[in-house]
């Protein structure tokens, strides 16, 4: 049993992406979309806190969303894991259940 | 599987309609079910047959009355938050005393247990908002 | 699986400066027709929608407090708040309204509806919902 | 003093069309002018008239309807932003081909040069919105 | 020449009210308005950090937001005096500019 | 008073995600015409906007940072960023795309409209204006 976590919102603006990190649990995942992806930059002031967080969950990006805001996929994170809408539909599918971090 | 959907922002001022949009059409590509799609909050928005955006830009209206029609998605704007925002049918402007409606073709006014009865009736739900 | 499902509620947002709260609220009391096992969970700014004194004479907006004393009797009884919310906002539970419920179970018994729990705690109960809706 | 106002947010969801409405009636209790409100973003939804808040809610634009009228402001909607969201006057719904119109009384549709002419001609600018 | 700045977020969810404290000047007013008033709550996780930020700045807090939302005015900072509509006015008529931070 | 007022565009947020990056870029445009003295000023997220190498196709919104590009022609062209809002993203000026304007005053020499700025600096250009517009 895990849960697919949906992040929409910059880290650097908001609590979302910590407080959803500090619910996880060991198995789930965490999908960044829209704003969100910026959770998912290398060398960030807020990077290591990022992974520290995440430990124990995968964390993924929504292809598309990074590609829109001009992010180059080799400054993210490499613990993240980039996939499309398809993915996204396959993460649904694939946890039991899925909470958006709204 | 069967999926439900929530959107609870706004169209064009929240990506929430748009991502929900993309979502949907990969989720029916794949094979999987959308039967409704709830909108709430500022989502009711989304269901104006009024809006002229530009010409460069995508009609978020039209893109769910599209694929609405074509998959048989029931689109369901909540009706509490419907009046709050201004988003009225034929039957509810006149019932209200209106002397206009705004409901786009493939949207239909309903109560919030058409949100509920999704949660039931569906494998996953997904909420797109703000 | 059953007919019930367990929903739970997400409120991570301040009353007032925005409508989810109270749009919460009216999916809550609507859903408790529907005879699923409902919870609610406070965690973030939503702990501030439970504080009590709420007067909003001064801002014109319907104080919509007083409501979740109601929930009891539509069976809604399970007011998750979280501590680590709480303490890192300067409140303690003395700051939160009284809901109380009349436990059917236990002689109509008067119990508390909210239900202090801790971070990880939290995390328990959202790992073990069906649907989670997020307001 | 001349005091202009924005409000970007919509009416319900945020707080921003409350606060601003008292703060202009507390301008104006003050002796100060506010010769105009400019609503932008998602705050042009004030100006719909099909709105029907719960009877125990106050109604946003019927406040700032009257307030308007009261003391002569000169509520301008964004015709960019209006378009967008859905908001048109008799003018536009015809010239857009659109069978219907929600402007209430009291708002205009305009340009955004007006919220610049408004910053230009006022002594302080103060935004309300998300 | 000192300008007003108005919060309207509350500081717990995002970056808004410490970002508009980096940017004051001495002298600068700073009105915590609608769910920005949490900024002024004394014995928070973000008191310190708020008080420091905020040397050389007056705090205000809008009274009826306060209220409406059952924070009782003792809690508050000492450093933050409230303020109604009126004055409000009276803090944007008194400063040459008035900043909204959005 | 003269007839020109200092007014500075300010973008916190970043695009996409809202529409508040666009909406204020239609301001500058429309305001161009009024010619008075405009500023940008990108903090906090609004850095984003300038990132370059945006490709909005996959996501269906229309790319409009290009525009930026265009405003030198609009003689706006003091587009201050801050640079502990880049470095708190990981990001540096060469990630922002190329912006220039003509020098009308330097015998039309192209310069850089882009001025990486301090805190501080953002700090003082905010408290000269005239009026500031938050987006």
């Amino acid at each position: 049993m895990s849960t697919l976590h949906t992040v929409n919102k910059s880290p650097f603006e908001t609590q979302t992406l910590l407080s959803c990190l500090n619910h996880c649990r060991e198995g789930d995942a965490v999908l960044l979309i829209e704003d969100g992806i910026y959770g998912g930059i290398e060398g960030s002031a807020l990077s290591e806190i990022v992974k520290e967080s995440a430990a124990g969950v995968s964390l993924y990006v929504l292809n598309e969303d990074v590609k829109a805001r001009g992010i180059d996929p080799g400054r993210l994170l490499g613990e993240v894991s980039g996939v499309d809408y398809e993915g996204f539909v396959d993460l649904v599918t694939q946890h039991d259940r899925t909470q958006s971090w709204l | 599987m069967k999926i439900g959907v929530v959107i609870s922002e706004g169209p064009y001022t929240h990506q929430a309609a748009d991502t929900a949009y993309h979502f949907v059409k990969a989720a029916l590509a794949k094979g999987h079910e959308v039967p409704r799609v709830f909108f709430y909050h500022d989502g009711v928005n989304v269901a104006t047959r009024l809006s002229v955006p530009p010409q460069d830009e995508r009609n978020i209206q039209k893109n769910w009355t599209e694929l609405a029609k074509e998959h048989g998605i029931d689109m369901v704007v909540c009706i509490a938050a419907a009046q709050r925002r201004g988003l009225l049918d034929e039957n509810e402007a006149e019932r209200q005393g209106k002397d206009a409606n705004n409901i786009a073709e493939g949207f239909r006014i309903s109560g919030l247990g058409q949100l509920i009865e999704m949660g039931i009736q569906t494998d996953r739900l997904v909420m797109f908002g703000d | 699986m059953s007919d019930t499902k367990k929903f739970l509620y997400v409120n991570r947002k301040a009353p007032y400066g925005t409508i989810y709260a109270l749009e919460s609220l009216e999916v809550v009391l609507i859903g408790a027709a529907f005879e699923q096992d409902v919870a609610l969970a406070f965690l973030d700014d939503g702990v501030f929608q439970l504080t009590k004194g709420q007067d909003t004479a001064g801002i014109g907006v319907k104080n919509f407090s007083p409501t979740f004393r109601a929930l009891g009797d539509y069976d809604v009884n399970k007011l998750y708040v979280e501590r680590e919310s709480l303490e890192e906002r300067g409140l303690t539970e003395d700051d939160l309204q009284e809901i109380m419920y009349e436990d059917e179970d236990d002689d109509w018994a008067e119990k508390p509806s909210i239900r202090i729990v801790s971070r990880a705690e939290m995390a328990e109960i959202m790992a073990e919902q069906d649907v989670i809706l997020s307001f």
